[in-house]
């Protein structure tokens, strides 16, 4: 194991603020994109089916 | 000469028409009905080649057609909404053009009996920006007297802006087109300029 | 089928011969885009000089890209695209006279004036020779490829901004060997390999070009 | 037992399969990331030339790797798509452009942070950067396309060619930038010459690159969905569809 501590992981030898820039970015575009595409396809997915109920009056939005 | 199977064509959602089969013989008009949005202009272009149809099967004197299928293309001649005429050129260089492209007889004096037949020869020089609208046409409709080596025409409206007697010249001379054994699709609102006994309808309904 | 190569080219070069205006402003685009640099950078001629290929190459560049919307633009309007698109002969052969045309109406134009622009960079002698062989090799790649992307951003909305987000990226290679060519040259090393590198991009874009452009023009007046 | 693989070509029965697919590949990830993650931190030894800056290899050489990955298998299906005429290939080309663009830009990013303390600049115009770079405007030039035609069935045919003839010039673009680079500035640098790879370090970055692939798979299939979803809402077994 490397770390004596928790500090010592997040200082990451002095570079910290690159390694840890790094992740966070990456992490932040994959969670971002995995909202966006769950979002975007839930919605769809929702109107898909109400526009079943409206069409039956003729109207589809 | 023209068999046409189950076609069907889809234009983004809408389903235009389906199962469409039908046949042009030699010496047969078939002019298509329909109201504006039927697909009327949409089967035009896939029977020339230009479009792509979602389903069915275009059979040219028994074989199929696949697209960019040159013995096709010498042997059919369409005419679209647009004039296809370059408006910096002058009449006789556009229809000069037109005959080289379509690899018929595009000498001077052949370009000059069309400008003839066509009634342009005044305007023989100059630019078909200075063309009226009908004057337009009747340069455009000038590639049919050039293609008189092609059997099977294709037109989209082709009596549309043209004057009485340009109505008379064309039908008379789809009428020497059919006598040759040449075979035409076309659409129009003019129901009187068909010659008579050789046009068969075919409704397309949306 | 030689005959329609010829009518097609013919036609275009009349065509531009017409309107003679447009076809100057591409000329005049690269004259002032090159002359911008040195107002941006400063008059000191050793800067200048070192960054003289970059600046005419990128500027022949955008000159040429900026030209592309005429190659089809106009035909597609008309209605004259789809009759060659119907036309007995292949059609890459046929997309092959229309780039040749806006070749000649605007590469060779731009390898001409090049030279002279150049001497205002002080660029000299050798240089001067390499910079319009290195353009004789590389502007008709930029007919060609920018032919594809003219081909297939025809009738699309903002068009003449996505034809340049197409082409650019596939421009790059032909700006590094042709500058390099020419920094090469300037530097008194020999420029064979940039050239012969260039006559390969050359003779690549040439195999693959019409058949992509040809197809991209089938999609379009679909 | 004969597959019949085009029974899945069509969206109505590719809808559900992918609908099963997408989480099994993210609890994929998931897994594959956690272990990368725990030899990259905990397992791999600090280098001794770059101290712990390297660690950011983790992640910047699977993107890049899944960036240049996901632009060939893109231009595969979109090429299938063109050639067959079938509208799911074309979805599919569709569906991933976004998350290779996204890698491509993580690659960037991360590049540029490992770049710093390296060399002490954010970008010092390295072989493999800067066609990074390209190939992120080769991805935008793609999206850019396909969204700036409205007929799906032209967008897709389009963004076809435009990505075939973007994979045919990929191996241009890299080579030219590495000649021009190296013309430039001389070999020396560069980035992604890893350090001597102790065996953990290697380990951990394949790892972590497997992570990143099923992640991308994961990501495109969902979002082949909902293209699915958009592209068919007027056929008939979408209206069916339970609202879920």
């Amino acid at each position: 194991m490397q770390w004596e501590s928790v500090g010592q992981f997040f200082a990451m030898g002095g570079y910290g603020r690159f390694v840890w820039g790094s992740y966070a970015v990456t992490a932040a575009v994959i969670l971002i994109e995995v909202a966006t595409l769950v979002r975007r396809h839930r919605t769809l997915r929702r109107r898909a089916g109400r526009s079943t109920a409206t069409d039956s009056n003729g109207s589809s939005p | 000469m023209l068999e046409i199977t189950d076609l069907a064509c889809r234009r983004g959602e809408r389903l235009l028409f389906r199962g469409l089969s039908f046949s042009v013989g030699a010496g047969e008009l078939l002019w298509i009905e329909g109201r504006n949005g039927a697909g009327k202009t949409s089967l035009l272009r896939i029977l020339c080649g230009l479009g792509v149809a979602d389903a069915g099967e275009i059979r040219w004197r028994g074989r199929p057609v696949r697209r960019g299928d040159e013995t096709f293309a010498r042997e059919r001649l369409f005419l679209g909404h647009a004039n296809a005429l370059k408006d910096d050129l002058t009449v006789a260089e556009n229809l000069h053009f037109a005959a080289r492209i379509a690899g018929s007889d595009g000498t001077l004096d052949a370009v000059d009996r069309v400008l003839e037949a066509c009634g342009l020869a005044a305007v023989r020089g100059s630019p078909v920006r200075h063309l009226s609208q009908g004057q337009r046409r009747r340069a455009a409709l000038g590639r049919l007297w050039l293609a008189q080596a092609q059997p099977l025409w294709i037109l989209d409206e082709p009596f549309s802006a043209l004057d009485t007697d340009s109505v008379d010249r064309l039908s008379a001379l789809l009428g020497a087109h059919l006598e040759r054994g040449g075979a035409a699709v076309l659409t129009t609102h003019q129901e009187v300029a068909l010659p008579a006994g050789r046009t068969r309808r075919l409704r397309l309904d949306a | 089928m030689g005959a329609a190569f010829v009518a097609v080219f013919r036609r275009d070069i009349l065509q531009a011969w017409r309107r003679r205006a447009d076809w100057l402003n591409t000329l005049f685009f690269f004259v002032i885009v090159v002359s911008l640099f040195p107002l941006g950078v400063g008059p000191e001629p050793e800067p200048l000089r070192t960054m003289a290929p970059g600046i005419l190459w990128v500027a022949a560049l955008l000159a040429a890209m900026l030209s592309l919307q005429r190659m089809f633009g106009d035909d597609f309007a008309d209605g004259t695209l789809e009759q060659l698109i119907l036309a007995p002969q292949p059609l890459p052969w046929l997309a092959l006279a229309k780039i040749a045309a806006h070749w000649l109406l605007t590469g060779v134009p731009l390898t001409l004036l090049a030279p002279v622009l150049g001497l205002q960079f002080g660029l000299e002698g050798e240089p001067l020779f390499v910079l319009v062989a290195a353009l004789l090799l590389g502007t008709p790649c930029l007919s060609l490829i920018g032919a594809v992307g003219a081909a297939l951003t025809l009738g699309v909305r903002g068009g003449g901004v996505l034809v340049a987000l197409l082409v650019l990226p596939l421009y790059i290679p032909i700006l590094i060997f042709g500058a390099g060519a020419v920094a090469a040259s300037a530097a008194g090393i020999s420029a064979a390999p940039h050239l012969s590198l260039l006559a390969a991009g050359l003779l690549l874009a040439l195999a693959l070009a019409p058949w992509a452009t040809a197809a991209a023009l089938r999609v379009a007046a679909e | 037992m004969a597959v019949n693989w085009f029974k899945y070509a069509s969206p109505q029965t590719f809808y559900p399969l992918a609908g099963r697919l997408v989480p099994l590949f993210w609890l994929l990830a998931i897994v594959l990331g956690a272990i990368g993650l725990y030899i990259g931190f905990f397992v791999a030894p600090t280098d001794f030339q770059q101290g712990e800056s390297y660690r950011i290899i983790f992640i910047h050489v699977p993107a890049a790797w899944m960036s240049m990955v996901i632009y060939v298998v893109m231009a595969a299906w979109a090429g299938l798509g063109l050639v067959l005429n079938t509208r799911l290939s074309s979805m599919m080309a569709t569906a991933l452009a976004p998350t290779g663009a996204l890698m491509t830009f993580l690659a960037l990013w991360t590049g540029a942070l490992w770049g710093k303390p390296t060399w002490g600049t954010w970008w010092a115009w390295d072989a493999r950067m800067t066609s990074e770079l390209i190939l992120l405007f080769l991805y935008i030039g793609f999206m850019a396309l396909q969204a700036a035609i409205d007929d799906p069935r032209r967008a897709d045919k389009a963004g076809a060619i435009l990505a075939l003839v973007g994979v045919v010039n990929v191996p241009i673009i890299y080579f030219s930038v590495k000649w021009w680079n190296t013309l430039h500035q001389g070999a020396s640098v560069s980035l992604t010459r890893a350090p001597s790879m102790a065996n953990a370090m290697l380990l951990g970055m394949l790892i972590m690159a497997l992570a990143f692939w099923a992640y991308s798979i994961g990501a495109a299939l969902l979002r082949v969905r909902s293209v699915i979803l958009e592209r068919e809402r007027h056929a008939g077994w979408v209206r069916e569809l339970p609202p879920g």
